[in-house]
């Protein structure tokens, strides 16, 4: 389904230079300034036409994204925007609905939209520039900060253990689960790409650093920095040995157990299946009620429920 | 056979209950469990009347546990216009002993209680009510055979009345049959069976002292039904078809009404998982292009107060349903109250102008709704409607709404825009380009809660902060200047103006006929729209001695109401006095009454 | 050396700027990026003033991104009665050429720029201004070496402020290392290198012209903080030992204090989820029998609307703190409103009446927590403090609260409950018994969100939902009883009272200063109090020709700003009138001037 | 550490009768009823002190549960008992808390709370009363209800995926998750217990029929309808072959894998692990600050704090 991205004949190429709108006001060395260049990539690369283009994000630093790609674009409330976007989606089945936002905007605040939005797999893809901090906010513990950081909020360390994003997006019945570094930019493109072609609700976990409050967060699975980027082998159904120990990105208890990992983990695809998107499924309600009533205008609809009430 | 105590007198001496063989109107309340099913007989009558051009008013209770329990069903019934559900009955039918002891009280002097006498031993040295007893519960399983033991009962009550009442027999039994019609002909059958043999019963000359009076020209259009299913009929004729929302009592009723009916007219309402969600989707809709309706109860408005806040900011046009119920907190949950309307005008944070209406009665649900989405389509903003516990649920007749006159289709505006277009222009109306849009200027648009400059870029600016919050209250300023100033009923001067809203508005209208009959100056005046309030009032107000606000909040902590101190606050007139209630009850005419004369008498 | 345009004149045009060689004040405005570390040198400005016992008060601006950017901080310092941070700089220190060119039309006529010639071009051409260049930068480098580049120009420009000002260099020193001491000893003494060379640095004669006269005698106990700080304090000696919250600007440094301190109390603060996690844990902490603490700015307090009406009904003892900024929606983060008063009173669905109160600076911050503390105790009930973000950062120097008076240790209440026990008396106060406490009777309470009776337990009896009503409208009677008449600044008669709340009081009472030592009739009054308001205002405001209410938000639909529009519906006079701004900023002396002088003269 | 329960001398024992309170309001042949009498019987045996039964719920038929229980109660409001419970349980330890609710108030408006409440390892039980429905409301689709129920949402059938309510909670860190159903008392007594015994966040889904508007819904799990009441089998270390095949429950990728089976699935404990309760890690950090601080007041504290700011 999601072939027809690049099938429509576009007028205007989408370039980068046409997605870039306002310099990012993100601290110089923050990890989401990858994430931004390659989404710019991955949209020139997939040509979705200009006015189609929608960012959506809640608060944060990672949810001021909107303001820096060049397309409409909605800077919502803190937490909330998956609900929005949901209504986009929606509404909107012509466009396309990126969301992005930080680990304190999706897993704490709005961490029950990501469920719920999971479940019901809506279409569209959702970004999260995961810095395991409260940037914005200037240093507080996150749902995702590991045990022993330091912050405003747990001078001695903190204390809680940190939400999983992977096992809660997989248990939340996510059909499309991709986790990334935003160091890592070859495999950020990748995984970004895959996201946007899923047919469904798509999530990347992007570990994108805070240089600010939490710099060496993600040193041990950046090359760079001494660490190891520990990418996921995905069956490839040749049937060699080899391709037992492989992943299959169809089967959630074994996506679970990469999620179960220590950190930092492994970075992939870690599920894809496609199941019915709750945009077909209401379609599939409006088109079977519509079916039978061909010709009939919402006047005669409305004028019919008026003499039921006579 | 029927056991009457006192054979009924045709002239009594309770006050305004003169009833000759014609009666005018006439309250009846239904007094048993709510397994009975006395909502539904409650309804046919009310349907009935509709149908036979008869004004008519419901009132029912709903019981605290969801298996049922004691519950009542009244209905005013009546060939003028009916106001309120009225304060006392004319005729009591009881199921019980606890519905007869719980109800007689309410019973007018001179009027007929009707009991099962399988269950309920009246109070015979009562002289004040006369007494038919029944043996209802016997006679009904009689009548459809012994299988279900309280089933039917309320179709022989209802064929009862039929025959006491004189009412049109055919189009009742046509009214059950659209009704049971759609079950299995076993059903329908044995309703048949019970209404056929409560019509028969033999229950002596009743039905000469209670023959209803029929209504005026049979031939208009008229609709029988609740708040609720009018205002979402509003939101359908008004071309709103995406919505967003989360159950809770009285509200839940619009929201299974819309997500049923919208996919007919190719739109869709989703059940949320939360109102915080609810409200997001809904200003998701509206961003998209789509006006869009979100509600709730109180609790659930709490909610939605931070989106709120954002949609005055960003300026999306979304209307936000509140069915005001008792509170605070989980509060009274089937009971009435009007005690949101500040907090629907103030309960979000920062300055967040915002349009707030309320419907009169439930016909008024339908053209409330229609003025909201032409606001919130004018103007790019939310406008929340105060609906109440009351007209969510009562049943009232009225004319049908011309659809050629208020149908709207929807349309959704992808023009593109050309360099010079700007969402929010300093002078002159928002004008948001929904996604899909192109911009030939080459710069897309983003929509923020933070503050931000005609184009809608973020900015900090002191300068244009004082100048979007000009503009976003200047909006309201003009809706002011649209708005009509509410007509008077009655004199233009006088003693005293009683002003009131939602469903309160009847039950004064019912008090100020009763004392203008008695030669009293009061007139009253109705405000549908709370905020902004319409120009002119000031001058209204200025010639009467007194204003008295009718509504069913708390006097507060210097004795006025929510409306009152909105009021006073608002204008500057000194003789805005308040009248309200906080018992979980529509406005009784008599409190009413004794509530005008103690603003007309007090310093 | 240093570029001198103009020798400083001692006595200039400007109003009321006549400085003689010891000053009364002055207010020196730092501009540059915050990188610079232009908040430290302001800090220790501060410090030394309120350790010189003289009195200051500070304004910064926090710049939009993360990483820092342009950015002030306003130092008004002076040995008399600081009350706001000053409407024109005395002095002027850029940075850069953007500092220049953005801050001199700030600086008063006749003031000194002080300038980095390494950085600023200066209008040569401006004689309004005296000018001084230093090459900052290069001395800065020269001082401490060629490392680090930006390092050590604030210590620089420091050293150099305190010869101007002839500040106690002992003192100075002592509060720098103070600073430094904690961190590595070679920061210390490259802090001390770039301070000496700047206190060093031959200026000329301007330290003539500014040295500041000291304070009045020194031994007072001096604490120099902000409102933040002070409110937690205040939290601390009143015995709160529990609450949760979730960050927001700018409150956050209120939890993270609360956070930090709280188990040395052996207490605990928890960081929630949401806004709605947090202030339900706040209430389950109430619960359990501890006063606790939650708060937020706008967009969270929104959010705490649903549980704030549970905490009413409830009658659970909670403090709310709401340090408003800018809105609506995201609106200003770190600017100052005070938008959020009528959400305060009125934000939650149904009659849910509440205390509100708000300091009237940073002092007043620690006594209105205590104040809270006690209403929420004494009548079990939600308490919501409005602060502000002026309050909230802003540093003043005051004498310290004595503890001997002011510390309460909190007690857990546990003694077990006889028969007779009631929650909720009709009359007289709520007495929770908190879990762990035995009932004698056998009957266990439960606390809830329903409307219920006296011992708690649900109904939906008509008379208990008016009597409860009223009962929970009587505890803010009787604290209205209680709380005294405010006083007047000024004569209590005259032309124009200005009425005033939040971080605008002090601003309000330096231009009614400056209005009296004109011969203006005009007088002043700080409401502490915003709900239940004092007694006696009807009577203070009738001996006024006019009242002005002076507040940071918009003048609304009907022309009043929102404690204007609730003293209006509140009390019968017909003489309040709005003074309203909503620029983001705090009121400057001049811009009252002119509202006070509009509403005096309008009709 | 949960033995505590029954050390102390009880001076009143703590009866079926003393515990009874008002007659509920359910439905006649409601769930909740069975889960209120076994309720009972758990504390009758567990003796805990009476006042110290704390039982808090949100809202919902299931949430009117403490108005039954005589015991200190809390009725909250919708779908946030699990935070204002978490404050009760820290505050409190000498007292054990109980929160009970439905599923519209535990997983749709109270979905957050209950990720983090889980991975916080609050000291409590939590025992949802599953009906698949909003009874309180009249009927409409839960968040459990499963594609194709009819409610007055969902005319013509549910269609969003329901979410697992076991998966959610495994992935969130719950330390305890069980799952039984209302009609199999036995089972339901013993989880109950083991719940209650176990030292951090313990989770039980019960399923609980609505008589009212989802009746039949649990027939399939429960044998006196003609269902299977599929228990179960733990490891017993006894190191039989037998054994092997037997479920560990400290296993969690193995409960995940239990809780993936289709409905009505397995009955008995998915999973239990005990790790440090935030009661715990809140009050070291309580300890070792105070440990600094042998013998001073709260005055001289604040009195401290004071001479920094001079
Ligand atoms: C309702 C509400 N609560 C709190 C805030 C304050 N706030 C803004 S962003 C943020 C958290 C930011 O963290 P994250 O989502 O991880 O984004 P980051 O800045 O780290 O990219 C908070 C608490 C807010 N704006 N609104
Ligand atoms: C904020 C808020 N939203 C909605 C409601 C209405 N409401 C009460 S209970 C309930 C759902 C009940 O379902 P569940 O939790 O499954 O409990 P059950 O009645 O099925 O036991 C809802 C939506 C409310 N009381 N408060
Ligand atoms: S504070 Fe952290 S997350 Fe925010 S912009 Fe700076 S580096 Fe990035
Ligand atoms: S409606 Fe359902 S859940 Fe509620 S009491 Fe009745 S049977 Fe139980
Ligand atoms: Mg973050
Ligand atoms: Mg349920």
């Amino acid at each position: 389904m999601s072939t027809d991205l690049l099938l429509p004949p576009l007028p205007e190429k989408v370039t980068k230079k046409a997605l870039t709108a306002d310099h990012p006001t993100w601290c110089p060395g923050c990890g989401d300034f990858a994430v931004l260049a390659i989404f710019y990539r991955v949209l020139e690369k997939l040509q979705i036409p200009h006015e189609k283009i929608i960012t959506i994000a809640g608060i944060g630093c990672s949810s001021r994204f909107p303001y820096f790609v060049n397309g409409h674009g909605v800077h919502y409330i803190h937490g909330r925007a998956l609900p929005f976007a949901t209504a986009v989606s929606l509404a909107r089945p012509d466009c396309h609905v990126f969301v992005f936002g930080g680990d304190g905007d999706g897993f704490s605040i709005g961490g029950n939209h990501l469920n719920h939005a999971a479940r019901k797999n809506l279409k569209l893809t959702y970004i999260v520039m995961d810095n395991f901090v409260y940037g914005l906010t200037k240093m507080q513990t996150s749902p995702t900060s590991p045990i022993g950081y330091k912050s405003k909020t747990d001078p001695t360390g903190s204390i809680d253990q940190p939400i999983n994003p992977m096992k809660q997006v997989l248990a939340a019945g996510a059909s499309f689960v991709g986790r990334t570094n935003a160091t890592q930019v070859k495999h950020m493109e990748e995984i970004f790409e895959r996201a946007i072609r899923h047919e469904g609700f798509s999530i990347v976990q992007a570990l994108s650093e805070c240089v600010m409050f939490y710099a060496g967060a993600f040193d041990d699975s950046t090359p760079r920095k001494g660490g190891v980027f520990d990418v996921i082998q995905e069956k490839k159904h040749d049937g060699t040995p080899e391709d037992e120990a492989r992943h299959d990105v169809t089967d959630e208890i074994a996506a679970y157990r990469l999620a179960d990992l220590d950190h930092p983990g492994k970075f992939g695809v870690f599920y894809q299946k496609e199941r019915p998107t709750k945009n077909a499924l209401e379609q599939r309600w409006i088109d079977s009620t519509k079916e039978k009533m061909v010709g009939v205008t919402d006047k005669e609809t409305l004028q019919k429920r008026f003499d039921m009430m006579k | 056979m029927s056991t009457s105590t006192l054979p009924p007198s045709t002239n009594d001496s309770s006050p305004n209950s003169d009833h000759p063989a014609d009666l005018q109107d006439a309250v009846i309340r239904l007094a048993g469990n709510s397994q009975d099913g006395i909502q539904s007989i409650g309804g046919f009558l009310a349907r009935l009347a509709g149908r036979t051009a008869q004004d008519v008013m419901t009132y029912m209770t709903i019981p605290s546990t969801i298996s049922g329990g004691p519950s009542i069903f009244q209905v005013h019934i009546g060939s003028g216009e009916i106001l309120s559900a009225g304060d006392e009955a004319d005729f009591l039918m009881a199921f019980y002993q606890h519905s007869y002891e719980g109800h007689i009280k309410v019973l007018r002097k001179g009027g007929i209680c009707l009991y099962d006498s399988d269950h309920v031993q009246p109070n015979l040295e009562d002289k004040d009510h006369h007494y038919v007893g029944v043996p209802i519960t016997a006679a009904t399983v009689e009548a459809i055979g012994g299988t279900a033991k309280d089933k039917g009962k309320n179709l022989f009550v209802l064929g009862m009345l039929c025959q006491i009442f004189g009412l049109d027999v055919v189009k009742l039994k046509g009214i059950i049959e659209r009704q049971f019609g759609k079950k299995k002909e076993e059903v329908l059958r044995v309703a048949n069976l019970a209404f056929d043999s409560g019509y028969a019963y033999q229950i002596g000359d009743l039905k000469k002292a209670y023959h209803l009076k029929p209504g005026h020209a049979g031939d208009e259009h008229r609709l029988t039904t609740d708040g609720n299913q009018m205002m979402v009929c509003g939101l359908l004729a008004a071309g709103v078809r995406y919505g967003a929302g989360y159950p809770i009592t009285p509200w839940s009723s619009i929201m299974e009404s819309l997500r049923a009916e919208l996919p007919r007219y190719g739109g869709l309402f989703v059940q949320a998982e939360d109102e915080l969600a609810a409200i997001s989707m809904a200003l998701g809709f509206a961003y998209s292009g789509h006006v869009a309706v979100t509600g709730s109860a109180g609790p659930g408005l709490s909610l939605k107060m931070e989106a709120l806040s954002y949609a005055v900011m960003a300026e999306l046009p979304v209307i936000v349903i509140n069915v005001q119920r008792g509170g605070p907190s989980t509060g009274l949950p089937t009971n009435v109250e009007q005690s949101d309307l500040m907090q629907a005008i103030y309960g979000s944070h920062g300055d967040a102008p915002r349009v707030v209406l309320a419907p009169k009665n439930v016909e008024d649900c339908f053209y409330i709704a229609v003025e909201a989405v032409r606001i919130a389509k004018k103007y790019s903003c939310p406008v929340i409607i105060l609906s109440d516990q009351s007209l969510s649920s009562r049943i009232e007749a009225f004319t049908e709404p011309s659809l050629a006159e208020w149908m709207t289709e929807p349309t959704l505006d992808q023009v593109s825009r050309d360099e010079n277009w700007k969402p929010y222009p300093l002078t002159g109306e928002t004008g948001h380009a929904p996604p899909g849009t192109k911009m030939l200027g080459g710069k897309y648009p983003v929509v923020t809660g933070l503050e931000h400059d005609e184009w809608g870029h973020p900015t900090a600016s002191p300068k244009l902060h004082v100048e979007m919050t000009n503009r976003r209250r200047a909006k309201l300023v003009r809706l002011m200047d649209e708005i009509p100033t509410p007509d008077v009923h009655g004199d233009t001067s006088g003693d005293v103006l009683v002003v009131s809203w939602g469903s309160s508005c009847g039950p004064v209208k019912e008090a100020v006929d009763r004392l203008r009959s008695q030669g009293q100056k009061v007139s009253c005046l109705d405000l549908r729209h709370i905020h902004p309030l319409p120009h002119g009032l000031d001058n209204i107000f200025g010639r009467f001695k007194k204003v008295a606000v009718a509504e069913l909040n708390d006097r507060g902590l210097y004795g006025y109401g929510q409306l009152a101190s909105l009021l006073r606050g608002a204008l500057s007139v000194s003789n805005i006095r308040s009248i309200t209630k906080t018992d979980g009850l529509s406005f009784m005419v008599r409190e009413l009454i004794a509530g005008i004369e103690r603003v007309r008498t007090e310093a």
